[in-house]
Formats: structure tokens, C-alpha cells, sequence
């Protein structure tokens, strides 16, 4: 079955975790992910700067490992992330901001994306809240 | 044939872009000529309250997005009756107009649709 | 001081138990909907006792365009928030 | 799908109104503490329709230790949660 | 003579870094030799129901912060009856002991403290 | 009179404007704000990544001006900040990620600060969820 996984979470939430956890193990299960999608405080799980403490699961690095080893198609909503200050290099140059702050394997792009995901899978997966 | 979503929109408008960023969702469908649905469900019929204006909160208001789900072909909007009567709301004329339904015409309608995100 | 929604929220309720007499209840953000006419959260603010103050922020109610307040309300501006932050002897914001 | 407290928000309430005959409803999070015995919560669970299927996420019903399940609860891991998904027609998680 | 301050502990144990969060301003203001109050109110109180473990959810529970408040010096801890009686914990052993409230308790509680946080 | 300002809210969110207006306020009336702390998702009003849509407030660049023109003391709680993925160019470097965003005028610092600040203050003033 093809799955689109939305999350809207920031990555210290349980429910970025959550989604994580479900998207290995829907590929586990032989299930294909058409994409993955981060609106909300969910651009916050493609942030290259988070620094999670030691004793604590660094979920933004796992997501970005994932999606590398799986490869993925990993989007994250521009509007949303330009509001809470994700930005890839060409955005923060664009906006004169220090620094690009985007993680590896994820792409900056708009709504219509989500659209694209729901319609060509079969079930699409929210993930929010904590 | 397209799948239809229906987006069910629970914030308040004033909480942060959350309302706003639900109407994106709906006016993004709308722009691609998708089957969409829209329902104000808790919190989120007070978008619906006549007379509010963000000027006093440096905050655009709601009612330019509101009014652009028509032109972007977003016309099947819903509010829950339950969560406009907890809310005071039971009697008050509402902007845009949408269809108020009761419980099961919720339940009803969420089956409806291919996909539903609450948000 | 509360600032959220009281219909989606249980903090209105869990911070209503804590007032006493002196003290004073500062609704700003979504928490001034807890005035909306016909509503359960208006009837509990109108039945907390007289010697607990009511007051909400101005541009909050204009927002919101809520009217028919209680008569036991009063609105403040920034400049009446920070009065009130001095003329209580501490301030617990509903986080 | 559930993922908040029962006790400090709406959302279960608001959730549990909309549940039609032949929907499943899948805690998780702290979604699960609405399992937790004598609360109202879990009571409202219980009278739930037989025709509404209950589901909840193992993993967090281990973390927070809860015991005394009800009869009808079917606990799940990931692969189970993913199972779910393809055997309803659609997902509401309500975030 | 310091101003002493009551941290109000609402959040869960597992929504997230908030309940560990309001834990640090215990410790550090313990580390301080400050007095600290902390009061379990709402969802805090699930931090003292007993038995959890983290490891499933791969998060550290919160039981070695919770032991280290006394390390800390930080030894008034409360926790609010009704709290504990809608979450159903009402006869269960809480770890760490705390005093329980009522809710005029609760309300005095606050009075004696120069500064509350809560969150 | 003295007051210490704690921030726990992200700048698009309500409460971080209206803790930058009270602040503004306070001033105004003539008292003193010993120090101004961002904690748990406060940390994101100190973000200089923000890129806030052209029709709405800037609110975390007006904290940044405000603190600078009224020369405040403005600590950022260091271990909320790297969970969030705010740094300064020393926390960037330690830990080995691509950008420094923490925005001029802000400290990273510990939650002793804001004891400190608590106990100089005749009001501790808390602004915190929307």
C-alpha cells in the first residue's frame, strides 16, 4: 500500500518520534511512502541545528538518516518553515539570514506537494500534537 | 478520479498561524481543483464570529482567506452545531456561510472523503 | 493570568479552584472568550466571588469584537497590565 | 488516532462524538492515560458502542505503567499500528 | 533574606520536555540553596505515579530528576488532590512523597511563596 | 519597581508579542526590567532564522531591536536552545552544525540567570502558551 506521512511536530514531541516509528516500520511491512511531509512545528524535525541532549534520542538526526538510507522524498513546507526560521542556503540568501539551517536530504517547497502525496497514495498518515 | 480531503480546521483564529495555516491547506487544494471540504469543528468556529479585527493585534484577520476559499472553488464548508452553541454562538449569523451539523451528520460527512487532516 | 482558550482547555477551570478572596484574574489571548454571552465559562466568572477582580486586556476583546461584558469587568491596556503587576504582591501566569 | 491527555483538553470528548459504527479508535501518546481505571475517561470508553473498535499503542501504555485494561483494548506495536491503517478506509489523527 | 518561588509542575511526564524542563528550575534553583517550592498540579501529578519506564519510548523517565530534588535541598513538594483524583491516583503510593492540597491548601500554598511559576 | 520578564513561547505565537509589549510598557511607565529569559519554545523569539510573512509582525526581529535599543539584559536558556536548535556561533561550532542563529543581542546561558534575575526583581512576570 502507498502511504503519504504528514507530520506536525516539533522533533522533542513524542509525536515526531511516533511518525518516525511508523514510517520504519511501514517499509518494514513491504509498504512504499510516497512522501513525507512536514508542516507546523513539524519543519522543526528537518532542522540541521537541533542538538538533542545525550541521554536523549536525537529524533531530527534520525529523520535525516532515514530518509538518506531509504531514500526518500523528504519536502517540508517553505511558508511554515520560513515563519519558524528553517531555512535551506538559498532561502537564507534570499532573506539575508546567517545561516542555513535545513538538514540533509529534505527539499523547501509549497502545499501543493501535501496535494500531490494524498492523491497519488493510498492512505494519508497525520502525526501531531505530543 | 481525484481523492477528496477534508481538512477540519479546530483552532481559534487568534492562538497563531495554526488557523491560518489549515485555510492554506484547503486554498492550496482549491488551486489545484481538488475535491475539498472544509470543517470549523471546536475552537475553530469562533473564525466563523462576525466583526473581528486583528489591527488591535498587529495580525492580519482571517475574513481575506476566509472570502478566498470561494474563488478557489472551496465551497462544501461545514461548522459543527455542538461547538457553536458551547461558544455562544448558536444564533449568530456567520461569515462565510457554511452547513451546521449535528453529530452524525459529522460522522456522516468525515465518511465521506477520501482523506481527512484534522488540525 | 490566562491565556488560553476556555473551551478547549482545562486551565480556566484548574485556575478558577485556586483564586481567593484578594486575588485578581487577568484574561488576555484566547482566555477573554471565557466572556462570550451565553456561554458556561461567562456564568462561572460571574459567580466568583466579589473580592476576586476581574480584568481583561483591551486589544484581546476588541479582536474578538466581544461585547455585552460583565459589569464586573474592567479593561486594561499594556499600561494598566503593568499597574496591576504592581499593585499585586505576585503574578502566576497560566503557562 | 489520540495522542493528547484526556484530562487536561478537549479533544477525546470532541473525538468520541464523531466515532460511527465500524470506526476503530487508536490511542496513543497520552492519549492512553484515558485507559487509566477510575476516571471518567475510561468509563467513557467503555460505553463506547461494541461496533467501535479500541486500539492502543503498546509502547505507551508500558511507559506509563498501565494495568487493569479493559476487556475490549487491543494492544499494538508499529506493525500493528501500520495494519490498522490499511484496513480502514481512512486515518483521522486528531493532532 | 531570598525570595523564595513555587514552580507549578502541569505538564506529563511524556508530552514532551516540559515536565523535565520545569523539574531544571527546581534543581537549579536548589543548586542555589534558594527556597523552592514544587507543586504537581493537572497532569503533573502523573510524574509521581509509580512503576513508569521510559525505555520503550526511548526517553530517560523522569524518576533520577525526580530523586535528585532532595539532593537539591528542594524537599516541599506538593500535589493537588483533585489532580490526583481525576487521573485516578487517588489511593495509589506517589514516589517522591509529597504533601496533598486541597484546594483552599492550595491557594494558601501560593500566597506564601514571593514569586510562582507555572508551566 | 523591578521586574524579570520569562518568555516560554515561540514568536509566532500571541504570547511573545505580548510579553514585548508589556515590556515596552513597563518601561515606559519608568520601572526596570532586570532581565529579560527565553525558555522552552521562547527560544525560538531569539532565532535570527525567522522569516516572518511580509503581512505579519516580525516579532522575533522587534525583541532583538527592542533589547538593543533598551540595552537589556536578554539570556537565552542554553539547554532549551540546543534542543531547539538556536545557537550562537560558539555552541555551533562545538557541536559541529552549519549555522549560528541565535539573533544579536541575546545571551545563552544557564537557568541559573533566571534565578538570579528573580531574585533582583520585585516581580517575576511569566508569558508563556498562546
Amino acid at each position: 500500500m502507498k502511504f503519504a506521512i504528514a507530520l506536525f511536530s516539533a522533533p522533542h514531541s513524542p509525536a515526531s518520534r511516533r511518525a518516525l516509528r511508523f514510517a520504519e516500520a511501514a517499509l518494514a511491512g513491504g509498504h512504499e511512502i510516497v512522501r513525507l511531509f512536514f508542516y507546523q512545528d513539524g519543519v522543526h524535525s528537518a532542522s540541521a541545528n537541533i542538538v538533542a541532549p545525550q541521554d536523549e534520542l536525537d529524533t531530527a538526526a534520525e529523520w535525516s538518516h532515514f530518509i538518506a538510507s531509504a531514500q526518500l522524498d523528504g519536502v517540508v513546507c517553505i511558508a511554515a518553515a520560513l515563519r519558524r526560521g528553517v531555512l535551506d542556503a538559498r532561502e537564507a540568501e534570499r532573506h539575508g539570514r546567517p545561516a542555513a539551517n535545513l538538514a540533509q536530504g529534505w527539499e523547501l517547497s509549497g502545499l501543493g506537494q501535501l496535494h500531490e502525496a494524498a492523491q497519488q497514495a493510498d492512505r494519508l498518515i497525520c502525526f501531531g500534537g505530543h | 478520479m481525484a481523492r477528496s480531503m477534508l481538512i477540519v480546521s479546530r483552532q481559534s483564529p487568534w492562538s497563531g498561524p495554526g488557523a491560518r495555516e489549515a485555510l492554506d491547506i484547503a486554498l492550496a487544494g482549491g488551486a489545484y481543483d481538488l475535491p475539498i471540504g472544509l470543517l470549523f469543528l471546536d475552537d475553530g468556529v469562533l473564525q466563523l464570529a462576525p466583526g473581528q479585527h486583528g489591527a488591535t493585534l498587529q495580525q492580519k484577520d482571517l475574513t481575506a482567506n476566509l472570502k478566498a476559499l470561494s474563488l478557489f472553488g472551496v465551497d462544501k464548508l461545514y461548522a459543527c452545531a455542538r461547538s457553536l452553541a458551547d461558544r455562544g454562538l448558536a444564533n449568530t449569523a456567520l461569515a462565510p456561510a457554511v452547513e451546521i451539523l449535528d453529530a452524525q451528520g459529522l460522522a456522516e460527512l468525515i465518511n465521506r472523503y477520501d482523506q481527512v487532516i484534522t488540525l | 493570568m490566562l491565556s488560553h482558550s476556555p473551551f478547549s482547555d482545562g486551565r480556566l477551570a484548574s485556575c478558577l479552584r485556586l483564586l481567593a478572596a484578594g486575588d485578581a484574574l487577568l484574561l488576555t489571548g484566547d482566555a477573554v472568550y471565557a466572556l462570550a454571552a451565553d456561554t458556561v465559562q461567562r456564568q462561572a466568572l460571574e459567580l466568583m466571588p466579589d473580592s476576586v477582580a476581574l480584568f481583561a486586556l483591551e486589544e484581546d476583546l476588541q479582536a474578538r469584537a466581544l461585547v455585552s461584558l460583565p459589569a464586573r469587568l474592567t479593561a486594561v491596556d499594556y499600561s494598566g497590565f503593568v499597574d496591576l503587576c504592581t499593585r499585586y504582591a505576585r503574578v502566576n501566569s497560566w503557562l
